[in-house]
């Protein structure tokens, strides 16, 4: 059987190559390992050598031709073997169909014969989203190109739509997929299309609104709230406030108020309860050393807590003096982010109103909350008679994740003794 | 709240640094007596003597390599270059000393210093003092390159350069020098690489730098008026780049245009384009990235000429209606 | 007798009600004090078409005669006309009844008051009779009002219950308000040949539409022959041997006018004799109703000019026909806002949607484009140039918030606006699709068009 | 004096000429100004009114195919290496018939074609340049000499040390020609230089340095011949300096604060160029008055032409905004 002599790659980036001169001519013998012919790529000149012994069959090409790489250019057999043309034509085909295959293989995706289409990304985006073929989406952007628009109009073509919701849902981006028509065969009408109504007041949740709701919703959420309630006979401390007054409003010229009395007595409490003046940071609960009582202040359009830092050691004084001036800077909206930071116990007080008790959402990571209810006039038995008496309830709100029952109820029955005889406030 | 012109503004901020603190001292050409080829530097000399306001003969290359070596060496200087285009010859300096010293010796070194860079066209002084190369600084690892449009930005950003432990390259436009703007006397910091929203809109952003940002605002009011809403956004500084406002904006309007003054060709606007391209903007875009840069020309003398050279209100104008589609 | 639904009132709402609510499988009775199809169908639409007919016709062959159609004389035959007018109203009734008929509807002939315990007690001729129901629909309809001014019980004066059956062409009529029955009633008399004058309290007629119509068809009336007097108020009415003498103030100007013939057209009230003792709450006189039409009664509805708003006969059936949808539970709101109104004087008016000044009180934006019917072909070749169509629209979506038109068959024309407002079609539908050529209609695409900045003949 | 006259060549008439080329520099800076002044020109402006002499003089050395690099101060050189007022009027008020098309403007005015290879908005760039030309003239053997002018300011430049220091070690045929004027913009050279005379600095590279005064045209005319030949004949370069003083402030808004009146007055009265020239022509009776008066007509005239042709020029039209900007087509 015949064997081939090819033309050999020479180099990674040899094509063809071209045959210079033939050292045998047909019918000659060649050794195995001797030259047959001398071929020039464009770098380098060189003698192809018989791989096998024996009769120089055939030449393909003459010299001086080209030859792609890979070519049969001789044949090297038998003395007088015959090759016949269908044999060296069916080589060829053989060389052919490989040629082809490896054609077939890569299906063509050069990108001349798959028509692209133009669209912006936003518009790809949206078409993927509701499994839009954009083929059928016809594009009015320059040059033909699909914008967001065009597909929204594809969209809402689809689903049966008046031409006047279509156009508003266009214009308005308006994503009508699952919106249920109310016109004839569920056809969507200007209606359907829930415009939001300018003329309900309605005004954007953000600024200080958005911060309350956001960690109002927090703290009721993560920290299981109870709240318990006692009803504190305040005359005493009526009177003492009566005798203290005239000395602080001398010395400050600020008048006490029960505000702060009920700080006061907070602060000597919670200091005998440092369970109730703690948080739970990362699953580690933190009992504070400081005792700093943050007291709620209503603004403009929501409320702020500004804080009295180490409020145990303040004297009744010095605790009105603070927070008669973080009172002010709060009205005025001049708080500054320091005077609201590390609070450990907050105190709402709703006495101005006509609120006897409630249950004060806690203000985290504390875990507690006093609620300060109005002080008013009732009947109350002391030593079996009936006197009227201020009397005023304290719900106090605490997280049972923390603080049991009993222990809450331990603090506030203490700031009950104090409050009720306020000369204990003086230990 | 008073008024000064930008000019004014950065001569406050300069002497308010300098009398704040002893190392900071001017240098350049013609910044005493003449008071400066803008009179930027005006009565600065009577004021600070010839010690800390140092006239120096017209060599930009040994005085930026003083003021580089000063910088290093303790001093906290600020260099005048008197057009942005001398800045050729002082070059080597800045972007093989300057930019690269903390680098090669290991974070020892640093070198507080501020170049002032007087640039862009628009004064007739044609081809050699009109140009506007800051894109060839941003490309320099170790610099920072900042681009005021108003007194207010100017002030607060030069008193961040001079207090930035880094070289950084300050680029004044000359048209902007007595355009006045409400600026407060206390010295305040606006940080460098933090853009500003300097107008809000909702259907195409525009983002602007020095004296593009006003012609921008004016494109924008004439374009309200036929229902486009434009977001204008001033980058303020070019390195580093408040990327994130950028492209927070851009997701928004899903439109943006990119104009400044330089040739368009690898002007900085061609890397803030790309910045957005690469951006998870990218799926939000509803319109191509459009840039409008100069005429890829030297400023030609003429004035007609010249100011058919860089973008006016009318292209800003006319290439936003062309990415609405209008 | 214990009914489903009692009907009190034969007009377009009650009579077209109770064949809904038979058709629904309700035992239905129906109240009428005087004739089936009530004020429209006896007093009202259909006699004063058929008068404007003739006032169109008379109109046509005077117009015809320069056009080279000459007919050298013309006599006018009230009686035949008359004659004519009845046996229309009669053919209308017949058919009327037998739809009551076929619908197994129980007839009342006579005046029902109603009382709180749902009974209704009928006064006929044979005497009173008492039937219940679990539902009433109230239609007892209007009356036109007669004015108390002095003099008014001296003279003898006509409203529109008699003025069909008039016996002679009066040489000389004064018409009192120039709302829409009284420019239609003018041009009915002028084309007749009488002396006609308005007198209109307001500083236009029909005040209540587009400024436009009222100065196109006070133009065209006045073209007629027929005399107007605006801001003019009535003050008093005299009596010398049959001619009438009425002084009125203009404009604070004393001015006295004498004729053969009064028509009082100032408006109409409603017929409520029906409530008697019944607690109904009323509201501006009318019958207060909710949007789902009921009163204050809960299972008694009320409907058509009884309950106020726009008195109009296709008001009246669409109301009725919302009141039946009812009865089982309130599902369906009365939706006032597609109705087209309509004036068949010479030129035509017609209107549907918002007026300018109420798009102005609602502060609604919108655009308004006019096009003339001077240039439209069909317009000219039947000498009616004189019209226009005028729309007005949201400027951002293109809504068709209303429109008004004056001319030819506009009566007609307005419906296509209906159908765009129904279907919420916009402008731009409005001004893609394709009108016949030659025809009146193509003056709407024209108006869109020009809306749209792409007018061609305009 | 008139032994001198014909020492350095100077005839009745070329001394004429002379006068002629330094009262047309003088009264074509004085309109320009008043141009200036009316709004007409657009930009800024850097006079040399008082530096007529070293323009003049050191131009009368070259041939025409020699060539000069000029200063943002360049409207004397360009003058008087030949380049005509009318296109350089034209020029200034950003014409099309302007010599630089109206885009080059005062600072970079130039034509390649007198030899003179531009006016340069850069302080010192001009002597690199020169050295190059002056190289081609050395490799190609065409014989001409380069005479790059430039201001005390510029021997503060690195380019101004380089440039000679490169001319030296080459014998090129160059002559640096420094017009020191005592002021860079608003630096008087005593502060910003140690070296007494600029012409000292000549020794650091090897040249011959000379000092001279810019404003007797005939000293001017003297020494700058002897350099010219010298380097003609591959002497090398020589560096002269050329005492003068500008009368004008540096630019169109210089309040000139750093010199006083006095010294301005000084200058004027005693060192006029124009005046020293005149009176050394009388002395040698080389002019009368007549003469003296038929010079300045014409001046005058040549100059109300050259204002009407370069007022009536037309615009440049707006596609030339992007041509010459590369040589050939390139699509960019």
């Amino acid at each position: 059987m015949a064997t081939d002599v090819i033309m050999p790659k020479m180099g990674a980036t040899m094509e063809e190559g071209t045959i210079v001169t033939w050292f045998l001519n047909k019918g000659d013998y060649v050794e195995e390992g001797s030259p047959i012919a001398e071929i020039q790529t464009d770098k380098i000149a060189i003698e192809i050598e018989a791989e096998v012994s024996g009769t120089l069959l055939h030449t393909c090409y003459e010299a001086g031709e080209t030859v792609k790489v890979h070519e049969v250019i001789a044949y090297i057999g038998e003395k007088d073997e015959l090759i016949e043309d269908s044999n060296s034509s069916k080589k060829m085909e053989v060389i052919e169909q490989v040629k082809e295959k490896e054609q077939v293989l890569p299906p063509p995706s050069t990108a001349e014969n798959f028509q692209k289409i133009r669209r912006t990304p936003a518009a790809r985006v949206l078409a993927n989203e509701h499994r839009i073929d954009l083929s059928e989406v016809s594009g009015t952007g320059p040059n033909g190109r699909i914008e967001k628009k065009d597909v929204l109009h594809f969209i809402n073509s689809k689903k049966k739509i008046t031409p006047l919701a279509s156009k508003i849902a266009a214009a308005e981006n308006l994503d009508i997929e699952n919106i249920a028509g109310t016109g004839a065969y569920q056809k969507i009408t200007k209606k359907d299309l829930m415009l939001p109504k300018t003329s309900e007041k309605s005004k954007p949740l953000k600024g200080m609104r958005k911060v309350i709701a956001d960690r109002m919703s927090q703290s009721a959420f993560t920290a299981p709230h109870v709240t318990i309630t006692s009803e504190i006979d305040m005359t005493s401390c009526i009177n003492l406030r009566k005798e203290l007054l005239p000395e602080i409003e001398r010395s400050t010229g600020l008048r006490l108020s029960f505000n702060e009395i009920l700080l006061f007595a907070t602060a000597k409490t919670l200091s005998k309860h440092p369970n109730m003046n703690a948080s739970i940071i990362d699953d580690y609960i933190v009992e504070h050393e400081s005792i700093n009582i943050g007291f709620a202040v209503s603004v403009e359009d929501g409320l702020l807590v500004p804080v009295v830092k180490d409020a145990n050691k303040l004297g009744l004084t010095e605790l009105t003096a603070a927070c008669k001036e973080l009172g002010l800077l709060a009205r005025e909206g001049k708080l500054l982010p320091h005077h609201l930071e590390e609070g450990t116990f907050t105190i709402s007080n709703l006495g101005m109103y006509a609120v006897d008790s409630f249950t004060p959402i806690i203000n985290q990571p504390q875990s507690a909350i006093l609620g300060v209810g109005r002080i008013v006039e009732k009947p109350a038995v002391i030593n079996k008679a009936i006197e009227i008496r201020s009397m005023m309830v304290l719900s106090l709100s605490f997280d049972h994740r923390l603080i049991d029952g009993a222990p809450a109820a331990a603090f506030l029955t203490d700031l009950k003794e104090i409050l009720e005889n306020p000369m204990k406030l003086l230990l | 709240m008073r008024t000064v012109t930008y000019a004014e503004a950065i001569r406050e901020t300069m002497s308010q640094a300098m009398r704040q603190d002893e190392d900071v001292f001017i240098l350049g050409e013609d910044i005493g007596i003449y008071g400066g080829a803008f009179g930027v530097t005006n009565g600065m000399l009577e004021e600070f003597g010839p010690e800390r306001v140092r006239i120096t003969p017209i060599s930009e290359s040994a005085i930026s390599g003083c003021a580089v070596g000063a910088a290093m060496t303790g001093m906290r200087p600020i260099l005048e270059i008197q057009f942005s285009d001398f800045v050729m010859i002082a070059l080597d300096n800045i972007v093989n000393q300057a930019a690269k010293t903390r680098y090669m010796y290991g974070g020892k070194s640093k070198v507080p210093l501020v170049v002032r860079l007087p640039g862009g066209s628009g004064a007739g002084f044609a081809a050699q003092h009109s140009q506007s190369l800051e894109a060839w600084m941003t490309h320099v690892p170790g610099l920072k390159v900042v681009q005021p449009s108003s007194a207010y930005d100017a002030k607060g950003l030069l008193l961040s350069a001079i207090k930035d432990d880094n070289p950084v390259l300050f680029y004044e436009h000359k048209l902007l020098y007595n355009v006045k703007d409400e600026v407060p006397e206390e010295l305040y910091e606006i940080p460098l690489g933090k853009a500003e929203v300097k107008k809000q809109g909702t259907d195409i952003t525009i983002v602007a730098t020095s004296i593009m940002v006003q012609r921008a605002m004016e494109a924008a009011e004439q374009l309200e008026k036929i229902g486009v809403s434009v977001e204008v956004i001033d980058p303020r500084t070019l390195v580093p780049l408040d990327i994130e406002t950028i492209i927070q904006s851009v997701k928004k309007t899903s439109r943006v245009l990119v104009v400044y003054e330089a040739v368009k060709r690898s002007g900085y606007g061609a890397e803030i384009a790309s910045v957005i391209a690469e951006s998870e903007a990218f799926d939000y875009l509803d319109a191509p990235i459009k840039r409008l840069g100069g005429v890829a020309t030297p400023i030609p003398y003429n004035p007609t000429l010249e100011k058919a050279a860089v973008p006016q209100v009318e292209d800003i104008i006319n290439e936003c209606k062309k990415i609405m589609n209008l | 007798m214990q009914f489903d639904l009692i009907i009190i009132g034969g007009g377009p709402g009650g009579y077209v009600a109770a064949i809904r609510a038979a058709s629904i499988g309700k035992k239905v009775a129906l109240i009428e004090a005087a004739d089936l199809g009530g004020t429209c169908l006896n007093r009202g639409c259909i006699p004063s078409k058929t008068m404007l007919k003739y006032a169109e016709l008379i109109d046509g062959v005077k117009k015809a005669s320069h056009w080279g159609i000459e007919i050298n004389e013309m006599n006018l035959s009230l009686d035949k006309m008359i004659e004519r007018k009845n046996s229309i109203v009669t053919q209308l009734k017949n058919g009327v009844q037998y739809l009551m008929d076929k619908n197994k509807i129980m007839i009342f002939k006579g005046t029902g008051t109603l009382s709180d315990d749902k009974s209704v007690e009928i006064e006929m001729e044979a005497g009173i009779q008492k039937i219940a129901a679990h539902q009433i629909i109230i239609a007892t309809g209007s009356r036109p009002v007669v004015p108390k001014i002095k003099g008014i019980d001296q003279i003898q004066y006509h409203t529109t219950d008699t003025i069909f059956d008039m016996q002679e062409i009066p040489k000389s009529i004064a018409i009192i308000g120039g709302g829409v029955i009284g420019v239609e009633m003018a041009s009915v008399f002028a084309s007749l040949g009488s002396a006609v004058s308005i007198i209109e309290l307001n500083d236009r007629i029909i005040s209540a539409e587009d400024i436009d119509a009222s100065i196109i068809l006070e133009k065209a009336l006045r073209k007629k022959g027929i005399k107007i007097f605006k801001n003019t108020e009535v003050t008093a009415f005299e009596d010398f041997n049959h001619t009438k003498k009425i002084s009125c103030m203009e404009n604070g100007e004393e001015k006295t006018i004498e004729v053969d013939a009064v028509l009082l057209a100032i408006g109409r009230q409603p017929n409520l004799s029906v409530l008697g003792s019944s607690s109904i709450k009323l509201k501006k006189n009318h019958i207060e109703v909710d949007k789902y039409l009921e009163t204050s009664k809960k299972g008694i509805f009320a409907i058509g000019d009884v309950i106020g708003g726009l008195q109009l006969a296709h008001v009246a059936s669409a109301e009725g026909l919302t009141a039946v949808a009812n009865l089982e539970g309130k599902k369906k709101e009365m939706d006032y806002s597609v109705i087209p109104r309509c004036i068949y004087t010479q030129p035509q008016i017609a209107s549907v949607g918002y007026t300018e000044e109420t798009l102005k009180n609602k502060g609604l934006e919108y655009r308004v484009e006019k096009s003339e019917f001077s240039s439209n072909g069909k317009a000219i070749t039947m000498g009616a140039a004189e019209g226009f169509a005028k729309l007005y629209v949201d400027p951002i979506y293109g809504e068709i918030l209303g429109a008004v038109m004056a001319g030819e068959n506009v009566t007609e024309m307005i419906s296509q606006i209906s159908s765009y407002m129904t279907l919420e079609g916009t402008i731009d539908e409005l001004a893609e699709m394709i009108q016949p050529h030659p025809s009146l209609s193509e003056t709407l695409m024209e108006t869109a068009n020009s809306l749209l900045g792409r007018g061609i003949h305009y | 004096m008139v032994q001198l006259l014909n020492e350095l060549g100077l005839s009745r008439e070329v001394s004429h000429k002379l006068l002629y080329d330094m009262l047309e520099i003088r009264k074509f800076e004085e309109l320009v100004e008043k141009l200036f002044q009316q709004g007409k020109v657009h930009g800024t402006m850097h006079l040399c009114i008082g530096q007529e002499a070293t323009a003049v003089g050191a131009c009368y050395a070259l041939s025409n195919k020699d060539m000069i690099t000029s200063t943002h101060r360049g409207h004397g050189h360009s003058l008087a290496k030949g380049m005509q007022a009318d296109r350089m009027l034209a020029e200034l008020l950003g014409k099309e018939t302007g010599y630089c098309k109206g885009k080059g403007g005062s600072m970079h005015i130039a034509d390649l074609d007198v030899g003179n290879l531009g006016a340069n908005g850069i302080v010192a760039a001009g002597l690199p340049l020169g050295v190059g030309a002056a190289l081609t003239s050395k490799m190609k053997n065409l014989g001409y000499v380069v005479l790059c002018f430039f201001g005390d300011g510029a021997t503060n430049e690195g380019a101004f040390h380089e440039a000679l220091n490169l001319a030296s070690i080459w014998d090129l045929p160059i002559v640096f020609f420094c017009e020191n004027n005592l002021y860079a913009m608003s630096a008087s050279i005593t502060e910003m230089t140690r070296v007494k005379n600029i012409a000292d600095r000549s020794t650091a590279y090897g040249i011959e340095g000379i000092t001279i005064d810019g404003n007797d045209i005939l000293q001017v005319i003297q020494t700058a011949s002897a350099a010219v030949e010298k380097a003609r004949n591959g002497g090398g370069p020589t560096l002269i300096e050329a005492h003068t003083y500008r009368w004008k402030g540096h630019s169109k808004s210089d309040a000139r604060k750093y010199r006083s009146r006095e010294e301005e007055q000084k200058w004027k009265k005693e060192h006029d160029p124009i005046t020293n020239f005149i009176e050394q022509l009388k002395f040698a009776n080389y002019i009368s008055e007549e003469e003296l008066q038929s010079i300045q007509d014409q001046v005058e005239n040549n100059l109300k032409h050259a204002l009407e042709f370069a007022e009536n020029s037309p615009e440049p039209s707006i596609d030339s905004l992007t041509e010459d900007i590369y040589t050939g087509e390139v699509n960019v």
